[in-house]
């Protein structure tokens, strides 16, 4: 029983910190696709991108860790809006199918950047001597990194929903969410508005990458191999909603982690099939705002 | 009309071939079915170097007037169909003499029955699924077998460690790995206290090395594809502490690749792998190996197993057609590699088993250290020698 | 010209539409060394037409077509290897049906939701075969791949041999056939009624079209299709791996047929014979650089031609007709 | 008297809080000639939706022909002989007119799951769309893209469609909504000529066509019935002029 008891500590554990990852990189594109109607595949370009920006930060100019964080949300933002203004907001209303291969075409050319330039390794994430090795919490052991990236994770997550439930631009968005159309006849920018929320969007999957790397190494076919996952925590989740992915990602991040603590033949099969099965019932996602 | 200009084409192809021929500049080409891009891309490099540096090296040990041409097509990894017309298109379009490459099994599988109807000699330098080498008669590999690797480590950890947990990756060569280490493991009086099966795609693997940690084994059994997510694995190992918990990280050579060894950094020290090469190997054909490739490539580049195996394979080859003096007859080429011997492979002593036409070698039982700053897989014990595949036998007990 | 069942129009076969079968048998006589590539842009060039019904007739978008080129491949690789049963015409027939009745439950379950929903469905139910496959070595071999299949010589006669003649002339009758129904099917009152679906569904409802029954009927004939490519490619491979079952075979089939133009039959001719050569005459010299030329080529098409390479030729032919 | 051609007891529509129909009666009789106006956000279009089902109604129910349809699928409720315009046009712009009305026409006639003859060869799909088209004056277009005709030949074109579904009831939204006034007299002259038997529900702003057309009309006024009853004592209900005075008047 208390071998049970404990093996289910370390599975939230793991679990959990998972799923804030999952959650840190796919919110930005709940919202996105939920304000904008933008079915983007390419989001884990942004992550990708946010990983690659640490690894090279910290290893060749020996940035400190905290500030490159900082740099990989900074720098994806803004080149997120670059991106933006010149190619997606052309697509707006495009229509889904040109939207699907425009974003694939983005991943492809984002795959071979990466690896032209990082080669096909997992780009390497040496940590601080201070985020090594095991912190202890109520006589258990935790690895150090994972309970960082728990607390950071939190804080971003906290920060958000104030953000947006606070927040004159998060007013925007969640009218803009509800309804474009009536947004704008009320005056709300929208072209503003979708340029700020998709460079934040991307900005904090560049700032999950980075902070995730240690989760999910940063390969050149990351943005491709990740896809599914971010994927299933939006349409899960629901589009256009900020709780519904969190949950989402902290049910895929424990049921993941317990599949393979527990059932470890099972693969990805239970995750997939959990997938069909809550798509089916619940097309427009748990908390879905439009489907 | 076609068939007119087709025979007049082929008519025309004939005269230069035979015009060329008289010349006596004999060009020998080796058709090579190998990996360039995606995930895998990292296989085409290494034995594509190994190839020509080997060409290079050794050009003027070739009869006079022949030369060598390698004939490059990419596969793209495990494509089955695309590799078989590949290899088609070398037999047909290119007339090739020799196939070799075949990173991966299932590509290899895929082109046997054409190597065997066109007698092509081919030289497996990476796939390493034990059966394929029996799919045509005209195979010869020069690479390693997975059973191989997991049998000799399964006989070594049985001495001093006494319970295992096994963590495969959930496919074919894992489950080879996982059957080979118990069969040598269990009999020796070891006992596998677990295994796990994990999906290829595995990126985070801190649940199941939890998992692994809860159970308290004195060993870790790990076989990854080779290449891309040891990293992760090992950095999982040292964070949820099942190394300062004592547990021995072993595997095979891929769990501790000496290209990924700069990534892991100090966490890789310890780890105890089976494998039939090491750069860090101290035999003199090595150094001479290891240090031609650091002239050719530059002072960072260290050759992998795939190099070691291919630079084997293209010294066959080069026998073969030295000992015909160039003019080649596949079924005599496919009958002196059988029988090919070397004591000057960077892996030591190695030769091809004429029954199986499979690679006999040693295996070598390394542990990662910090060599003058320099993470290194080196060599602490030679743990079979000459080695057959232990598949092979196994399946013939069965019969 | 995007073709198109229609009651106003006419549905004969034009001359241009012959070049592609002259051009079929061109080939074989004029480059029998590239048969064997030939032969695989034949099949792909059929599984191209079975995403165009869906995608370009239907508007279904999908990222998980290679399950149904997937389980026909494997049903003709179980049969022979597992049952050995070697018919080449009773593998194509029963990797065909596999595929549909796939189709058909898959389809059943999933031509309910739209739009992110059913592409995630797609993306999950692929994913999901796919583990099988790898899983179930037992019957599938696994990552190993699923080799020798036994395919009878054709007519006791005609085997497969080295220079890929007989699978050439096999994959073009197979294509020619299966070009043949589609076209009927394309241009038929149900061809006109899939274009009315893709170009505005609600209406379709409204006009009293049980949409839903009216797609799962395509997507079983599409699955269907995608799994004669998938037996053609086990048959002329000998062998089948879990390749077929990726992603990634998915994005190329989307690839080709955005590239040669949708809901048009023959961009899914012209995308695969572009796509391919073009593959094999460079990414061979340029591997590093392939994929970022298809993600150039992806985003040049969605901004500037959006109806591919056949679009290209219908502007520029508009071009030529108005001095 | 036999069962009204279209009747609803006590409709109800919610999204969420916001209620769009409230306990809405209502009895379109066999041939009618009838209007249902309102301000804007009255809930008219709801309303048709509902009825058609595009929109499931949260409670009450429906009655075509005295059956009770309301738990049918939209294009069950088609066949049955229910057709409607759309508001904002709603067709198939890149297809030829020709094509517009033969899709539905080749729904009613059940052709569409026919695989193998080219849809051209149906000869008589063909010529009734003709007819129809010939109708409203667009035999001469029949050939060109929706896309390409104007504006108000598009609402003809709906128009159209809507007749070759042989509907018992049609249901209009708003026929001549953004059409010059030239063309909306064009309209009224073919709404005029539609059989007898047709009962009619239209759903208009412009009073004069509601009025030169309508033989009863129904006052929709926040998802709820607020009068019903022959045109003239329509235009004199003092309820009917504060709604409409209040808001600015029609336009």
């Amino acid at each position: 029983m208390q071998a049970f008891a404990s093996s289910l500590v370390s599975v939230l554990f793991h679990g959990i910190a998972y799923g804030m990852i999952l959650y840190v990189i796919s919110v930005g594109l709940s919202v996105t696709m939920g304000l904008m109607g933008f079915v983007n595949l390419a989001h884990g370009v942004f992550a990708m991108a946010g990983g690659l920006l640490l690894s090279t930060a910290m290893a060749k100019y020996a940035v400190p860790f905290p500030l490159a964080l900082l740099l990989a949300f900074v720098v994806v933002a803004l080149g997120s809006v670059v991106l933006e203004r010149l190619l997606y907001s052309k697509l707006y209303s495009a229509g889904e199918l040109a939207q699907v291969l425009f974003t694939m075409g983005l991943i492809f050319i984002s795959i071979a950047i990466a690896r032209q330039l990082y080669g096909t390794q997992a780009a390497p994430v040496f940590l601080p001597d201070y985020l090594k090795g095991q912190i202890n919490i109520l006589g258990r052991d935790f690895p150090a990194f994972r309970v960082v990236l728990i607390f950071i994770s939190a804080i971003i997550v906290v920060t958000l929903w104030f953000g947006v439930e606070r927040t004159r631009w998060g007013a925007m968005v969640r009218a803009a969410v509800d309804n474009r159309d009536m947004a704008q006849s009320v005056g709300i920018n929208t072209n503003r508005l979708f340029m700020v929320t998709f460079a934040l969007g991307s900005g904090l999957a560049g700032l999950g990458g980075a902070l995730g790397s240690d989760i999910l190494p940063v390969q050149s076919t990351y943005p491709l191999e990740n896809l599914v996952y971010f994927m299933i925590v939006v349409a899960v989740g629901g589009l256009g909603s900020l709780s519904g992915p969190f949950i989402a990602a902290l049910m895929i991040g424990i049921a993941d982690t317990a599949t393979k603590y527990w059932f470890p033949e099972l693969g990805a099969f239970l995750i997939y099939a959990a997938t069909i099965g809550l798509l089916l019932w619940r097309p427009q996602g748990l908390f879905g705002v439009r489907s | 009309m076609g068939h007119s200009f087709l025979r007049k084409s082929l008519a025309v192809a004939a005269a230069v071939g035979i015009l060329t021929g008289a010349a006596s500049a004999q060009t020998i080409k080796i058709g090579v079915v190998n990996t360039f891009s995606g995930p895998q891309a990292s296989f085409g490099e290494m034995i594509d170097r190994a190839f020509r540096l080997y060409i290079k090296l050794n050009s003027d040990k070739l009869p006079p007037g022949v030369k060598i041409e390698i004939i490059n097509r990419d596969d793209g990894g495990a494509n089955p169909d695309k590799a078989k017309q590949l290899a088609q298109e070398l037999i047909v379009r290119d007339k090739i003499d020799f196939l070799s490459g075949i990173t991966f099994t299932p590509n290899g599988m895929a082109i046997a029955p054409i190597a065997t109807q066109a007698k092509m000699p081919t030289v497996l330098v990476n796939a390493g699924t034990s059966v394929v080498v029996t799919r045509s008669p005209y195979y010869v590999r020069t690479s390693f077998t997975i059973f191989q690797h997991c049998v000799p480590l399964g006989t070594w950890a049985a001495k001093s460690l006494k319970k295992t947990f096994i963590l495969v990756s959930d496919y074919a060569p894992g489950h080879d790995c996982e059957e080979a280490y118990s069969s040598s493991y269990k009999p020796a009086g070891g006992e596998i206290v677990g295994v796990i099966r994990a999906p290829v795609a595995t990126a985070d693997f801190a649940p199941f090395l939890q998992r692994v940690k809860d159970a308290k084994p004195d060993a870790l059994m790990v076989f990854l594809p080779a290449g891309r997510t040891a990293t992760a694995m090992m950095k999982s190992f040292v964070d949820l502490g099942l190394k300062s918990s004592g547990i021995k990280l072993i595997g095979t050579g891929d769990i501790a690749p000496e290209e990924e060894l700069p990534n892991m950094g100090d966490e890789a020290i310890g780890t105890i792998s089976m494998f039939h090469y090491s750069a860090a190997g101290d035999r003199p054909a090595n150094k001479a190996f290891v240090a031609a490739w650091r002239k050719e490539y530059g002072e960072k580049a260290t050759p992998n197993f795939a190099a070691a195996s291919s630079w084997d394979g293209m010294a066959m080859m080069f026998d073969a057609i030295i000992k015909q003096n160039g003019k080649l007859n596949p079924d005599k080429s496919i009958e002196i590699m059988s029988h090919f011997k070397t004591d000057n492979s960077p892996r030591g002593t190695i030769y091809i088993d004429p029954e199986t036409r499979d690679i006999v070698q040693n295996e070598y039982l390394r542990e990662t250290r910090r060599v003058n700053g320099e993470l290194q897989n080196v060599e602490i014990e030679t743990a079979a020698v000459a080695i057959k595949d232990p598949w092979q036998a196994m399946q013939k007990a069965k019969k | 010209m995007t073709r198109t069942g229609s009651y106003s129009g006419h549905a004969r076969i034009g001359i241009m539409e012959a070049l592609p079968w002259i051009a079929a048998i061109a080939v074989f006589f004029l480059l029998p060394d590239y048969l064997s590539l030939g032969a695989r842009i034949m099949i792909y060039i059929l599984f191209t037409l079975s995403l165009d019904l869906i995608l370009g007739y239907a508007g279904i978008i999908t990222l998980g077509h290679s399950v149904f080129l997937g389980i026909g491949a494997y049903a003709a690789g179980i049969l022979s290897v597992k049952l050995n049963i070697n018919d080449p015409f009773l593998q194509l027939i029963a990797g065909s049906l596999m595929s549909a009745v796939f189709g058909l439950a898959s389809g059943a379950v999933i031509l309910r939701t739209k739009n992110l929903t059913l592409l995630m469905l797609t993306l999950a139910i692929t994913a999901i075969v796919y583990e099988i496959g790898n899983k179930a070595s037992w019957l599938t071999g696994g990552a190993d791949g699923l080799p020798g299949v036994q395919v009878n010589p054709f007519f006791g006669r005609f085997e497969f041999d080295l220079w890929g003649r007989t699978g050439y002339i096999y994959c073009v009758i197979v294509l020619f056939v299966v070009w043949f129904v589609v076209r009927r099917l394309i241009y038929s009152p149900f061809g006109a009624m899939l274009t009315g679906i893709r170009e505005n569904t609600p209406r379709m409802h409204a006009l009293g079209a049980p949409v839903y029954q009216r797609l799962l009927i395509v997507y079983t004939i599409s699955a269907g299709i995608a799994g004669i490519a998938g037996v053609l490619m086990t048959q002329v491979t000998q062998s089948v791996g879990l390749n077929v079952l990726t992603f990634e075979v998915a994005g190329d089939v989307l690839v080709m047929l955005i590239l040669g133009g949708v809901g048009r039959i023959y961009g899914a001719f012209v995308g695969p014979v572009v796509y391919m050569i073009a593959q094999d005459l460079l990414a061979k010299q340029f591997p590093e650089y392939w994929s970022f030329g298809v993600g150039v080529l992806l985003i040049f098409v969605v901004f500037f031609a959006r109806g591919g390479i056949l679009g290209l030729v219908d502007k520029i032919a508009a071009r030529g007709r108005t001095p | 008297m036999s069962a009204p051609a279209l009747e609803t007891r006590d409709l109800c529509k919610q999204f969420g809080a916001l209620t769009v129909a409230s306990n809405i009666n209502f009895r379109l009789e066999a041939g009618a000639r009838h209007a249902l106006i309102g301000p804007n956000g009255a809930g008219k279009t709801t309303f048709v939706n509902m009825l058609t089902g595009a929109l499931p109604a949260t409670s009450g129910k429906i009655l075509f022909g005295g059956e009770d349809i309301s738990q049918m699928a939209q294009a069950a409720r088609t066949k049955r002989g229910l057709g409607r315009t759309f508001q904002i046009t709603s067709l198939f712009r890149d297809l030829p007119v020709l094509d517009n009305v033969a899709l539905g026409i080749a729904e009613r006639e059940g052709v569409s799951l026919k695989m193998w003859k080219p849809a051209s060869s149906y000869k008589t799909i063909r010529d009734e769309s003709m007819a129809h088209l010939e109708t409203m004056g667009l035999a001469a277009e029949a050939l060109l893209r929706v896309k390409d005709l104007p504006y108000g030949k598009q609402r003809l074109v709906e128009i159209a469609i809507a007749l070759g579904l042989k509907p018992k009831v049609l249901l209009l939204d708003e026929p001549a909504a953004g059409v010059p006034s030239i063309e909306s007299g064009r309209i009224l002259d073919v709404l005029a000529d539609l059989p007898k038997d047709i009962a009619i529900l239209i759903i208009e702003h412009d009073m004069d066509i509601v009025f030169r057309f309508a033989q009863r009309i129904t006052v929709l006024v926040q998802g709820a019935v607020l009068v019903e009853g022959a045109p003239e004592e329509i235009a004199n209900d003092q309820r009917v002029r504060d709604v409409y005075l209040g808001e600015g008047g029609h336009d």
